[in-house]
């Protein structure tokens, strides 16, 4: 299958082990990627918190690239990048004169003709489990995961075709096929607060802390996402929510590619897993033997 | 009936609903006081299928602009079997009308329950605003 | 020589805001055949009556039309008027100016014009209305009433007790319905079993019901007076007559299996009663999941049983019987939570329980003894969150009406909760207390002196924390989000129709409204009886309601069946149809459309164009099964068969009035 | 002289002597050499009358209810097109089967009198054997599919509604309401048509345009589930209406609607809109 | 606390509260108050106006109050609100079209969000991308806390997850335009 492949502005800089976790694994599975040549920022938060038009215009002149290039599908790793296009991809569906409208802002023609899919799709619903399954060497057996989505993979439902908006399952299902063992906790879908914790510290920290605490009382052992965002603020700011709240957290955070990586029998080194805040070496170790280390 | 204009003309759109169902419906979007436009004209008929096609034949040759016909949904039918056979009837006579050159938006037949008050007005109001569009109906017209 | 008279209603100002009356009035004037029209402010009123009876006198009129409201409301009352008036019923025609024209349109100049055609279509059909006379048709003085909870057994008690016989179906193995399983009642607490089983039993040995229990309708044909209903009893493994109840084979029944009884809190034997008080107080065997029925093996019940009641080779039994009148008593069931409430855990939390659950705990005949425990770890909860609304106002993904009777169920469950835990806390998620009935807000306000805090928002998510639910909510009239830290947590789910009651309502042969409740023939005039006549309407089927209400319409039902069974005879609605042997040429394409079976070919003596005498077959209507569908006249290309009443000249002549 | 013609009458003359039967409808020669009218014949000396020719153009079915009652049998010699109007009349009540003593003729296509080439209906018959029969002449032919019957309809059914509506208009704009068509048709059996019957409202008296397309329309409806194709409407209309095209229409939407129905080719399933399905196809939720 | 009177100058309002709330595509009369979009915000505790009261305020006319609530800055924008309603109203659209608003008539309710998004989008604007690194520079520099996030900087920078030099997209012109086009029709009030 091949796919347009539309990293965003945190795979190229804080996001960048997910980055390469995804090509390896694309890789792996057979998953043709194809960068958007040019690609720019789809705007994120700020957009839509200043301009209707412009918060369209961004996601929609990428978009209007791939279509060009024949591309049928998108691959958007990026949640925040995946809303925004799924937004502007409905929006411009939705209304004629605003599918000229666009064209006109970004000086190309943008007819919202190609499937948009965040990555977590591509791999956990267009790939099939069973072809996921051959290619699982090194079975994460024993491995207690709380899969978190946050909340601009899974609502608006209509918008984004998820399968749940309160108890999503695809990252779960990926988990058990590669051999982890995903729990049933509470706050799958709670959200992060994303870059909010930059200009308001102190509740963005809360939001982290209490996914965080109830990761921790379900007894998991690691959180998978599928986000660079919810990654940076769940690993990132675990020594500074312990420093805020008094909490012991300790949890490792991956990308939900990155454990599909070590399933596939790659070592740490292959892909950016030293590059994480909360290492995950002693993890590992007792899980599976020091290989993945 | 004043001299129409084409500028005011209205149109005159004549509906049979059956007594149970649909024209209950109809009697329904009064009690909620919605609205429609003034163009129909309601015929009462025990079961939709009492309406006889050659009615509607009948009706367009005397001047209807547009014609519907509305009974109850399949298997809802008061007398049981009744709209079964309307359903085959007009799924007929539609192709004949339009073969014979009567616009196909003219004439509508349509299942609207009794509580349905909403779907009566919808599709009462659409037929109008398509016929208003079509302008009058002068195919099998009398030559005056 | 036809002599019409037209009445325009203007409904006080309901007719007369958006139709010039006086105009239209003036305009009918014109009409073919009209030689009368007045206006007046209350047509149905009794001067409205009275002065369409003088008019009739003084101007020799022979034809009415009064142009006013539906004809399904008052089409009748006017019918008499004629009849008083001396004229026949049926030299009559009504044009609908209320519900489809005065209501539904704004301009006044438009709505005149409009209702000007109409008054013309109706004095048109008027001008070919011939006399009709309704004959007679036999009332079988016997009902049915489909479904045996509190306003099946209520309605057929009320019937019986008027002498009348009854058959009462319920499908599960015992009556008593919901009732029975709840522990109290409210507003005045008294003990539900107390209530209702006592009602189970006078039902039982009451000597004009026949109980049919574990059967359900399959088949109803006929209509007023004469429903031929076929009703299918299970299999149910145990001859009932044999069976003295003694319950031996209960206790040794191998296999248990979750009690649908106690919504999963109870176990039960495979060979079971629901609970304690059934009625019939005697077992039937589970069929799914006995191992000597499933593969052969055990058999210990037969072997137990002291009077040899059990027989593994039962089969279902199939009862034929014709009624006058049909009562619908079907109730409802609770919304299944579990399957769009994912931010209430989907059902995942053991601790998260429904009202209905509630029920069977605290009843001492249930599952716990009457004990409120956690069904997780069986502990006694010292925290209990009640949330109100789940399902019910929620239009977005579930059901946009009130289920009426949760408010005070609940207010009832916290009552219960701090009377049989002290020091527990109780909270209340609500939108609002919804406490119309008598004595209800007193219980209300007790509730709230008992100590329980009801905090005014909907919860947002219930989530688990170590052994505790944390319950997220808003409490809105302080403005600040809350959380409650909760040992159980009792939702008051919406109240459905019973499952399976949109088929049933197409075998009996009415229409449910769009949420599937049984629709009423008018809300408020005739809420007990459904557009079939015939059948009527008792209890939660109709909607959602709570016991005071269900009494009420079921005693409400079983007089409305009383009326019609105390009739020998019913009126036929003349207006069926008829066969016009001249023109008929025996080719019987109506025969096959007829729904009723009501024409068949008969052979007529006549002459053909030689004048030889010969025997031709014609069609012929049996005026006691035609109900009038008129299905016949349209198959017939000749128009031999027309519907009396709505003949094709008279139909056609409202289409031509309009283009004349 | 044809074997067809010489073996027509002996059958004729046996039937007639051994007085199975009190009469014989055929065919005989008319005043022109392009015209076969029906014959009818109560003498077995007469039966030299009958031929069979290339004019053999009119349906003979429907002469049975010139006198229902007769008493008596009645020879009729049916082709294709005969036998499924007599099936037609069977199923509509109005003659019995054993009262007709049906002689089968394979037939192979009749010429029109004008162009003497093939006729239309010829030319679109689907089942020249006959379907029913007591004896029959000729080697019988499987029936055999025509869709291209349809063609002329399908045409049509493409154009704009402006365009169809003048098509008809023009047509119908020709009837001289002399009621041949319905006078033919084996399936306008009633006792009294609607055309004749006075001030129900169906149809104006008045002899313009749109009372002759009512006409038109009304009675192709009455016989949409029920017309054998046997084409006579529109041979003997006067100023050539192409009615059959009005036919078609109706059968092509009712076979497609409502699955394969063939008129008259048995007596027994009765005609589609007479019946129901469940699943009828749903256009007006 | 003064009280509110309704009716004076109610309407003017009302046409201005009608016109966002079409915008926002929500229907304002649907909502009965029942609070369950403030029990589910992640962020309703730190909120002086829960989104329920935010819509109370627009249900009865008092716009002004709305645009000035710190709340419409608070909303991440996560749609638990409208996924959750029982009437189907979307809050979201609602908060966000209110926060363009206030944007629109320079009501800035939390100086640090706007500084964060405005430089944000400054950045885009110029290279195309958003450079994180330069981003949290200017963010910390203008903001006045100058250490903020500063632990984790050493670890990124060795990681290679964050570069000094911003990555710039070759047809930057398209996105000027973009920016000139979409903010032109912007007049702020």
């Amino acid at each position: 299958m091949k796919y347009a492949y539309y990293p965003g502005c945190s795979l190229d800089a804080t996001g960048i082990e997910y980055d390469i976790a995804n090509k390896l694994v694309a890789r792996t599975l057979g998953i043709e990627l194809v960068e958007i040549p040019d690609w720019n920022c789809c705007g994120a938060t700020s957009a839509h918190t200043t301009n209707h038009l412009l918060a369209l215009a961004l996601p929609a002149r990428n978009l209007a690239i791939a279509e060009a290039h024949g591309f049928e599908q998108v691959a958007v790793p990026c949640a925040a990048c995946f809303a925004r296009c799924k937004k502007t991809a409905a929006a411009v569906q939705a209304s004629p004169d605003l599918q000229v409208q666009i064209s006109e802002v970004i000086g190309m023609t943008y007819a919202a003709k190609s499937e948009i899919l965040s990555y977590l799709d591509v791999i956990g619903k267009k790939t099939g489990l069973d072809h996921i399954k051959k290619h699982v060497v090194q079975p994460l057996t024993g491995l207690k995961i709380a899969a978190y989505y946050g909340c601009l993979l899974v609502r608006p439902v209509d918008i984004t075709q998820s399968d749940d908006p309160e108890n999503p399952m695809v990252m779960d299902r990926l988990l058990q096929v590669i051999g982890a063992e995903p729990i049933a906790w509470d706050y799958k879908t709670e959200c992060c607060g994303a870059s909010q914790v930059v200009p308001v510290p102190q509740l963005g920290k809360k939001l982290i802390h209490d996914i965080l605490k109830n990761a921790a009382s379900y007894g998991a052992d690691a959180i998978a996402t599928a986000c660079p965002l919810c990654m940076l603020n769940l690993d990132m700011r675990q020594k500074q929510i312990n420093a805020m709240f008094g909490t012991q957290f300790h949890i490792p955070v991956f990308h939900f590619t990155e454990l599909m990586a070590l399933s596939f029998g790659y070592s740490a080194q292959d892909f950016g897993l030293a590059k994480h805040f909360e290492s995950a070496e002693s993890l590992l170790e007792r899980m599976i033997g020091g290989k993945g280390a | 009936m004043a001299l129409m204009t084409e500028a005011n003309w209205e149109p005159k759109v004549l509906a049979f609903c059956c007594n149970w169902c649909s024209y209950s419906g109809a009697d329904l979007v009064g009690l909620n006081r919605m609205k429609y436009p003034e163009n129909v004209r309601i015929v009462r008929v025990p079961c939709s299928a009492r309406v006889n096609p050659q009615f509607i034949i009948r009706a367009f040759q005397r001047g209807a602009d547009g014609v519907l016909v509305a009974g109850c949904h399949p298997g809802d039918c008061h007398y049981s079997t009744g709209n079964y056979y309307t359903r085959r009837r007009f799924l007929v006579m539609k192709r004949l009308l339009e073969f014979i050159g009567i616009e196909s938006q003219r004439f509508q037949a349509r299942w609207i329950s009794g509580a349905e008050a909403v779907k009566f007005r919808d599709t009462v109001t659409k037929l109008c605003e398509d016929i208003k569009a079509l302008g009058p109906q002068r195919k099998l017209r009398d030559q005056k | 020589m036809r002599r019409i008279g037209v009445f325009i209603c203007h409904c006080g100002s309901n007719i007369a805001a958006t139709v010039d009356c006086a105009k239209v009035a003036e305009a009918a004037r014109g009409f073919p055949g009209v030689v009368y029209s007045a206006d007046y402010k209350y047509m149905c009123s009794e001067p409205g009556q009275e002065f369409i009876k003088a008019a009739i006198a003084q101007e020799d009129l022979n034809a009415i039309v009064v142009a006013s409201c539906t004809p399904r409301m008052h089409e009748l009352t006017f019918r008499k008027t004629l009849a008083n008036g001396g004229l026949n019923p049926y030299l009559f025609e009504m044009a609908n100016l209320r519900e489809q024209c005065s209501w539904v349109h704004t301009d006044k100049e438009k709505a005149t014009v409009k209702a000007i055609d109409l008054v013309k279509m109706a004095a048109a059909k008027a001008n070919k209305n011939e006399e009709l006379t309704s004959s007679t048709m036999p009332v079988h003085k016997k009902a049915l009433v489909i479904g045996a909870g509190i306003a099946g057994m209520q309605a057929a008690l009320d019937i019986a007790d008027a002498g009348h016989q009854v058959v009462l179906v319920e499908r599960e193995p015992t009556i008593g319905g919901k009732m029975p399983m709840l522990d109290k009642t409210f507003p005045t607490m008294d003990c539900s079993a107390c209530i209702s089983t006592p009602k189970m039993v006078e039902v039982a040995q009451h000597p004009n019901i026949e109980l049919l229990a574990y059967a359900e309708v399959t088949e109803v044909k006929g209509f007023i007076g004469s429903f031929t209903v076929q009703i299918r009893q299970k299999a149910k493994y145990v001859d009932h007559d044999k069976c003295t109840g003694c319950g031996l084979c209960e206790t040794k029944c191998p296999s248990k299996v979750p009690n649908e009884y106690d919504l999963g809190l109870g176990q039960r034997a495979c060979i079971y009663k629901p609970f304690a008080q059934a009625v019939p107080n005697k077992p039937v065997i589970d069929p799914l999941h006995c191992r000597k029925l499933v593969d052969n093996k055990c058999g210990l019940c037969a072997k137990v049983c002291p009077t040899g009641a059990v027989n593994y080779q039962d089969a279902e039994r199939l009862f034929t019987d014709t009624f006058g009148a049909i009562v619908m008593a079907t109730g409802y069931d609770l919304y299944p939570w579990e399957e769009i409430y994912g931010e209430y855990g989907y059902g995942r939390f053991p601790d998260v329980i429904t009202g209905l659950q509630f029920e069977r705990m605290v009843n001492a005949s249930g599952p716990t003894g009457g004990k409120l425990k956690r069904p997780s770890d069986g502990q006694e909860p010292k925290s209990v969150v009640f949330i109100k609304c789940v399902g019910s106002r929620e239009p977005a993904k579930a059901k946009g009406y009130c289920s009426r009777a949760c408010c005070m169920y609940t207010a009832k469950h916290a009552h219960q909760v701090l009377d049989k835990i002290p020091d527990a806390a109780v909270y209340v998620f609500y939108m609002d207390v919804r406490a119309a009935g008598k004595a209800y807000d007193e219980f209300y306000e007790a509730t709230l002196k008992d100590g329980a805090v009801y905090l005014r928002g909907r919860v947002s998510k219930i989530y688990q924390e170590g052994s505790k639910l944390i319950v997220k909510g808003e409490d809105s009239l302080l403005g600040r989000p809350v959380q409650v830290t909760a040992d159980l947590v009792v939702l008051a789910t919406a109240m459905i129709p019973s499952q399976g009651s949109r088929e049933l309502a197409q075998t009996v042969g009415f229409l449910p409204d769009l949420d599937g409740w049984y629709q009423e023939a008018h809300p408020k005039l005739r809420p007990v009886e459904t557009p079939t006549a015939g059948v009527f309407l008792a209890g939660a089927c109709q909607g959602p309601k709570d016991i005071p209400d269900t009494v009420a319409q079921a005693g409400a039902a079983a007089a409305k069946v009383c009326g019609l069974l105390s009739k020998s005879q019913l009126e036929t609605n003349p207006m069926t149809a008829r066969s016009n042997p001249a023109i008929c040429s025996g080719c019987g394409l109506c025969v096959a459309v007829c729904p009723y079976k009501a024409i068949q070919l008969i052979s007529l003596a006549d002459r053909d164009r030689y004048g030889k005498r010969i025997n031709r077959t014609v069609a012929d209507v049996n005026h006691g099964l035609c109900q009038g569908c008129g299905a016949c006249t349209v198959t017939c290309r000749s128009g031999a068969i027309d519907l009396q009443g709505f003949k094709n000249n008279q139909i056609l002549e409202e289409v031509d009035a309009l283009w004349r | 002289m044809n074997a067809i013609q010489i073996k027509m009458r002996e059958v004729a003359g046996q039937l007639l002597s051994l007085g199975e039967v009190d009469r014989v409808i055929g065919w005989e020669k008319g005043r022109f050499a392009h015209q076969s009218p029906p014959a009818f014949i109560t003498d077995e000396t007469k039966v030299e009358r009958l031929i069979w020719d290339e004019y053999c153009l009119t349906g003979t079915a429907k002469y049975l209810l010139d006198d229902p009652y007769r008493a008596g049998k009645t020879g009729l010699f049916a082709r294709g097109c005969d036998a499924r109007a007599i099936n037609r009349l069977i199923q509509d009540g109005q003659v019995k089967r054993e009262n007709i003593v049906i002689i089968g003729i394979c037939c192979t296509g009749m010429s029109d009198s004008v162009s003497r080439q093939m006729a239309a209906k010829c030319c679109d018959c689907t089942h020249p054997t006959p379907v029913v029969y007591d004896l029959m002449i000729g080697e019988p032919v499987k029936p055999v599919a025509k869709p291209e019957r349809f063609k002329a309809v399908a045409e049509l059914e493409q154009k704009a509604a402006q365009e169809k509506s003048e098509y008809w208009t023009r047509q119908f704009a020709k009837c001289i309401r002399c009621y041949a068509c319905r006078n033919i048709c084996p399936a306008c059996n009633c006792r009294e048509c609607f055309a004749d019957q006075y001030r129900v409202g169906w149809l104006g008296k008045q002899h313009h345009t749109a009372e002759n397309q009512v006409f038109g329309l009304t009675r192709a409806y009455h016989i949409a589930d029920r017309c054998i194709e046997c084409g006579e409407c529109a041979r003997v209309c006067p100023v050539g209406i192409p009615l059959m095209e009005l036919n078609r229409k109706l059968i092509k939407d009712i076979q497609q609607l409502f699955g394969d129905y063939h008129a008259g080719v048995d007596s027994e399933t009765a005609p589609p809109l007479g019946r129901y399905s469940l699943d009828d196809m749903e256009e007006f939720m | 606390m003064d009280i509110i009177e309704l009716s004076a100058g109610g309407t003017q309002h009302q046409v201005e509260i009608a016109r966002l709330a079409s915008i926002a595509g929500v229907e304002l009369s649907s909502c009965y108050q029942c609070g369950k979009c403030s029990a589910g915000c992640p962020e309703g505790f730190a909120m002086d106006e829960s989104p329920r009261r935010i819509i109370r305020l627009l249900q009865l006319g008092l716009l002004s109050e709305a645009l000035q609530a710190r709340s419409i800055w608070l909303c991440a924008a996560c749609d638990t609100c409208s996924t959750r309603c029982p009437k189907g109203v979307d809050i979201a659209a609602l908060m966000e079209t209110l926060r363009q608003e206030a944007k629109r008539k320079a009501l800035i309710r939390d100086k640090n969000i706007h500084l964060f998004h405005e430089l944000f989008l400054t950045n885009v604007k110029w290279f195309g991308r958003s450079p994180e690194v330069i981003l949290s520079a200017m963010y910390n520099l203008m903001s006045g806390n100058l250490f903020q996030d500063m632990d984790a900087a050493a670890h990124l920078f060795k990681s290679g997850k964050a570069h000094f030099l911003p990555r710039r997209i070759k047809n930057t012109q398209a996105i000027r335009q973009i920016f000139q086009r979409c903010l032109e029709k912007e007049e702020p009030q």
